[in-house]
């Protein structure tokens, strides 16, 4: 009815804005980056003009905001937060060390790449970023949006063998169900 | 430094030696005592010099893998609120079979710096109670902290990096190659070799 | 009759847990009955990572151990490579690594004043604390390049001069902390909700408290005068003026008090700063970072943090990288230990209240 | 009265009470937001977040009662608009009449409990255990505002021998008074109970993120949650349009209604700005105390005085 592939009708449009201008933050603080959400969100730079606001629960959550290097006890509880979130759901990565290690390149203990892991639509680099570069993160997410780029949850269910061979090759016991929408 | 200063360090290893014989002890500096002893008195000597002594506070307690003497350092640093001293207990185990008596008796946060080292050393502490995983989850390797845990060669086996960087050699050349610039006289001196 | 204890999970992803943690708790109704701390979450190896870096290049780590607080870090490196090497220190980078202390124990405390409000539910708090701490990290910035993280203190001194006009600009934002100090009395401390939140939870038995491990701002909550300032002066803070403030309550109120004090005192100790600095260097240059070897030794250094004693255990075997380096945050005992036993017997609406005021910061658990 | 000019006024009704309720949402984020010292969100802020949550897609299966929990709120929420005069006087405008009848006033005192039920059916059903406290906190809260509320109203019966919305307006209307002057401590304790019925701090007590996450709305996302925020915006706009209606004389049009129920909102939101949340045991000893202690006195003087 909506998902009409030819036109794009009026519901489209105003469902396209709403999508963009109503990003409800996963209160996740993953890593170190953790510190730079505070003063984003905050009277200084004030995340919540453009409708971005922290939720509570994965839930009710659009995205997910992966603060930081990933260590592999935290990664089986994002996954688990992740396939939780409801679609539409977008991931940024936020920090050097998401991308690709980081300064915890020799880590036994973090991931490297977390677009392996879990499907990424916005990469913030910078240890740790300034919270203008996150707010730029913010509105390139709202971009890519408005091109109907930002489809990594759709591109994590066609691969989804892929993400969890990646996935069980760092979680060594995998006690979780096999999905869990 | 004279000897008025560190009065009341010296006075401690003197009483301790004369408590414990095989017990050495030295003064580092001011607030500073360090006390060797064999790991059968650790113990004694920690309930000791803190039911008699003063030293009520555990600051810290750690670990140090010495391969080359085959053996492991475990060191108490116990404060004195009253004498404002810092009291080091040191002590070595045998990396073969490395056991020692647990202490979270004397303090309960104890438990906490023994159940880490027992994960990141795999020291065995006799009749210490918590759940085996505290840091780490699902470990298979050797115990990550010992020195011959290799943990480049870990994340080679686990982990994928990026193309772009595949060694870790000066980039500088790169970045000149690249830029066409030249490198800055600061970044000149600080060479590898 | 007993009613069924129920298991209730908070975090690692839960809005009420300061960083990245979980306690497991056993709830009987609205009561705690057992509190189990689980940590890891944030762990990447710090200490192992040292190991194979030399001693310039651990020193870039170090700061990232603490999030909220990296300075107390980075001095505590510096401090146990100078001590074991016998380095010394330029006054003037003394007084500069003082003033760095005392700002970002202000940056903390404002962070903390947000966290605590948080937690209750007064969300203006946070708004009006944590936009005033950007102030100070401009001022951060400005002196070193680095909002957050600034490996600024290092081996042998800071890594530069304060630039032209800082000293100015540093009594600016002291007296406008100062004006907003007031505004905070008016919304928290005067607060009759806050108060009758906060009297009479979360108490730490004050005779046992050193034994326990209690350090910093709790322990000074429980009536007992301890700083590391003042027990094992360190810097210059034997030439500063200053108080340390003590209550007698052991709750969360008591602490709350203390950092109030203590802000008070820090903006006072920061303009002393600014007055009395001297002229003169501010680094004993190195040799080369890639030879630069450090004498066999180990060194316990501490430092007074926004938490409590900081600690480092820094062992030098003569080569050009360390051997060891052991990292003690106040949060250590504080997030384990200490949680699960003042936990037992707390309302579950206290859980994430007393957890922010013992300020329990995860990564310095873990590293 | 013709059938159809009845269903179009409920249909009006209920677009009227969706609209200012969410704007009001927006406004008081807004004003939130200046409070705070920053810009804040738009005024519109709370549509878009509506509408993206209908078109989000849903997944959850915790079981029926999970999908009619939301249901029963929003059935509750309308259904109570229904009862409630928007405007005094039959004049100009009888399509917000719709279905008032004598002796609505109890009618809605059962009916304003009913969404609550539902949702604490609905939020039991999810397993979550935060949902589970946060229901029993919510119902326990609620017995403790439902006192002095119960006890304003009993008083407001007793005084004006009517327990009709409509026979309150119009004894309002032909006095040419308030009831807000006629009976003073009935209405401090009306409001004092709208101060919990609103959930702002301090008495956000079910909702509280630091501690329950969100409470009995954890597991609801996506649809649900739109569903639960149409309901409490038309549900506050119900409340605010009953307190004006018994005790602010009413409003003849539309701006006045507007008015009287921005001034009536800011008391709770202002007060929730600069105040923690109190605990369960706290918040309930509060509505305990004072307001009950009002609410008595206000029958008192219903009874005895005038």
């Amino acid at each position: 009815m909506i998902n009409d592939k030819n036109s794009k009708k009026i519901v489209d449009i105003i469902q396209d804005f709403s999508r963009r201008h109503s990003l409800f933050v996963l209160a996740y603080g993953t890593g170190c980056g953790a510190i730079e959400i505070p003063p984003t969100m905050t009277s200084r730079y004030d995340a919540e003009r453009f409708g971005i606001r922290g939720m509570a629960t994965p839930r009710q959550a659009d995205l997910l905001l992966i603060t930081g290097y990933l260590a592999s006890k935290t990664l089986k509880r994002v996954i688990r937060a992740y396939e939780q979130m409801q679609d539409p759901k977008y991931v940024i990565g936020f920090g050097s060390c998401t991308i690709n290690g980081g300064m915890y390149w020799d880590s036994y203990n973090t991931i490297k790449i977390l677009s392996d892991y879990i499907p990424v639509d916005v990469y913030i680099n910078g240890c740790m970023p300034r919270p203008e570069a996150v707010i730029t993160g913010f509105i390139e997410l709202q971009n890519l949006i408005k091109e109907g780029k930002a489809n990594g949850a759709q591109k994590y269910k066609e691969n989804l063998e892929w993400y969890r061979e990646n996935q069980k090759k760092v979680i060594k016991d995998w006690k979780m169900p096999d999905y869990n929408w | 430094m004279t000897d008025t200063i560190l009065d009341k360090e010296q006075k401690l290893v003197q009483l301790l030696e004369q408590t414990f014989k095989k017990l050495s002890g030295k003064v580092v500096r001011q607030r500073r005592v360090t006390v060797s002893v064999e790991k059968e008195l650790v113990p004694s000597v920690l309930s000791y010099a803190k039911s008699q002594l003063g030293y009520i506070h555990l600051s810290h307690m750690s670990c140090v893998d010495w391969p080359e003497n085959n053996n492991f350092e475990i060191i108490y640093i116990l404060w004195s609120p009253a004498d404002k001293v810092q009291l080091f207990i040191k002590t070595l185990i045998n990396r073969e079979n490395p056991e020692i008596d647990n202490v979270d008796m004397i303090w309960k946060h104890a438990n906490t710096y023994e159940r880490e080292i027992r994960e990141m050393y795999g020291i065995q502490f006799n009749g210490l109670v918590g759940a085996q995983e505290f840091i780490l989850e699902d470990w298979d390797d050797m115990p990550p902290m010992r020195r011959d845990f290799d943990t480049v060669e870990y994340v080679d086996d686990n982990y994928t990096f990026r193309p772009g960087r595949e060694d870790a050699g000066d980039v500088r050349e790169e970045i000149v190659k690249r830029s066409g610039e030249d490198i800055p006289d600061f970044a000149k001196k600080y060479s590898r070799d | 009759m007993r009613e069924k204890a129920t298991t209730l999970y908070l975090g690692p992803q839960h809005p009420g847990i300061t960083g990245n943690m979980m306690i497991k708790l056993k709830v009987e109704g609205d009561t705690v009955v057992k509190a189990e701390t689980h940590v890891g979450y944030l762990h990447r190896g710090f200490e192992k990572l040292m190991e194979r870096r030399n001693w310039l290049q651990s020193f870039t780590i170090v700061c990232r151990i603490c999030v909220p607080e990296p300075d107390p870090n980075e001095l505590n490196y510096s401090r146990a490579v100078e001590e074991i090497e016998g380095r010394t220190v330029p006054e003037r980078a003394e007084w500069i690594r003082t003033m760095m202390m005392e700002l970002s124990r202000l940056a903390s405390y404002l962070l903390w004043f947000g966290g605590q409000n948080g937690s209750s539910g007064l969300y203006t708090m946070p708004q009006w604390s944590v936009g005033d701490r950007d102030y100070i990290l401009d001022l951060f910035e400005e002196l070193t390049g680095g909002r957050v993280y600034h490996m600024y203190i290092w081996p042998g001194g800071v890594r530069r001069d304060l630039p032209d006009g800082f000293a100015d600009k540093v009594l600016q934002t002291m007296d406008y902390l100062e004006k907003r100090l007031k505004k905070y009395d008016d919304l928290m401390f005067a607060n009759t909700i806050f108060q009758k939140r906060a009297q009479g939870i979360g108490w730490i038995d004050p005779k046992k408290a050193v034994e326990w491990g209690v350090v910093g701002p709790p322990l000074r909550a429980a009536g007992i005068k301890s700083d590391v300032r003042i027990d094992d002066p360190y810097l210059i803070y034997d030439k500063l003026d200053f108080e340390v403030p003590t209550q007698t309550g052991s709750d969360v109120w008591s602490r709350a008090l203390i950092r109030r004090f203590e802000f008070e005192q820090s903006i006072s100790m920061v303009r002393q700063c600014i007055e009395k600095m001297p002229k003169g260097e501010v680094y004993n240059k190195i040799p080369n970072p890639m030879k630069w070897t450090i004498p066999a030794g180990d060194a316990y250094v501490k430092a007074e943090s926004a938490r409590g004693e900081f600690g480092y255990y820094v062992v030098s075997d003569g080569s050009d990288k360390p051997r060891r380096v052991h990292v003690k945050g106040p949060a250590y005992v504080h997030g384990v230990t200490l949680l699960e036993r003042i936990l037992v017997g707390a309302n579950i609406a206290d859980v994430s209240f007393i957890m922010n005021s013992l300020g329990t910061c995860p990564p310095e658990i873990e590293r | 009265m013709n059938i159809w000019i009845t269903i179009l006024g409920f249909l009006a009704t209920v677009f009227l009470a969706f609209v200012v309720g969410v704007f009001y949402g927006g406004f008081v984020r807004k004003i939130t937001a200046r409070v705070q010292n920053r810009v804040g969100p738009p005024v519109y802020q709370n549509f878009l977040d509506i509408v993206k949550l209908y078109s989000k897609k849903t997944a959850i299966n915790h079981g029926w009662m999970q999908h009619l929990g939301p249901a029963f709120a929003i059935t509750a929420s309308v259904t109570s608009l229904m009862f409630i005069p928007i405007l005094n006087g039959t004049g100009w405008f009888p399509w917000f009449e719709n279905l008032n009848f004598k002796g609505d006033l109890i009618f809605l005192l059962y009916m304003m409990v009913f969404g609550s039920l539902g949702m604490a059916l609905g939020a039991g059903q999810t397993g979550n255990p935060n949902s589970a406290i946060g229901v029993s906190r919510g119902l326990s809260q609620m017995v403790g505002y439902e006192i002095p509320w119960v006890l304003a109203l009993v008083a407001l019966m007793l005084q004006t021998k009517t327990t009709s919305l409509t026979g309150l307006l119009d004894y309002q209307v032909s006095n040419g008074t308030w009831m807000m002057f006629e009976s003073p401590f009935a209405f401090v304790a009306a409001v004092l109970a709208m101060l919990g019925m609103f959930h702002y701090a301090p008495f956000d007590v079910p909702f509280a993120p630091a501690e329950l996450s969100s409470g009995p709305a954890s597991e609801f996302g996506g649809k649900y949650l739109a569903l639960m925020m149409s309901s409490g915006s038309i549900f506050s706009f119900v409340k605010l349009v009953l307190i004006v209606d018994v005790f602010m004389g009413g409003a003849s049009n539309l701006i006045m209604l507007v008015v009287k129920t921005f001034a009536l909102y800011m008391i709770p939101v202002l007060y929730g700005i600069v105040s923690p949340r109190y605990r369960t045991e706290q918040s309930i000893r509060y509505f305990w105390g004072w307001p009950t202690f009002i609410g008595i006195l206000g029958v008192i003087y219903a009874v005895f005085v005038r």
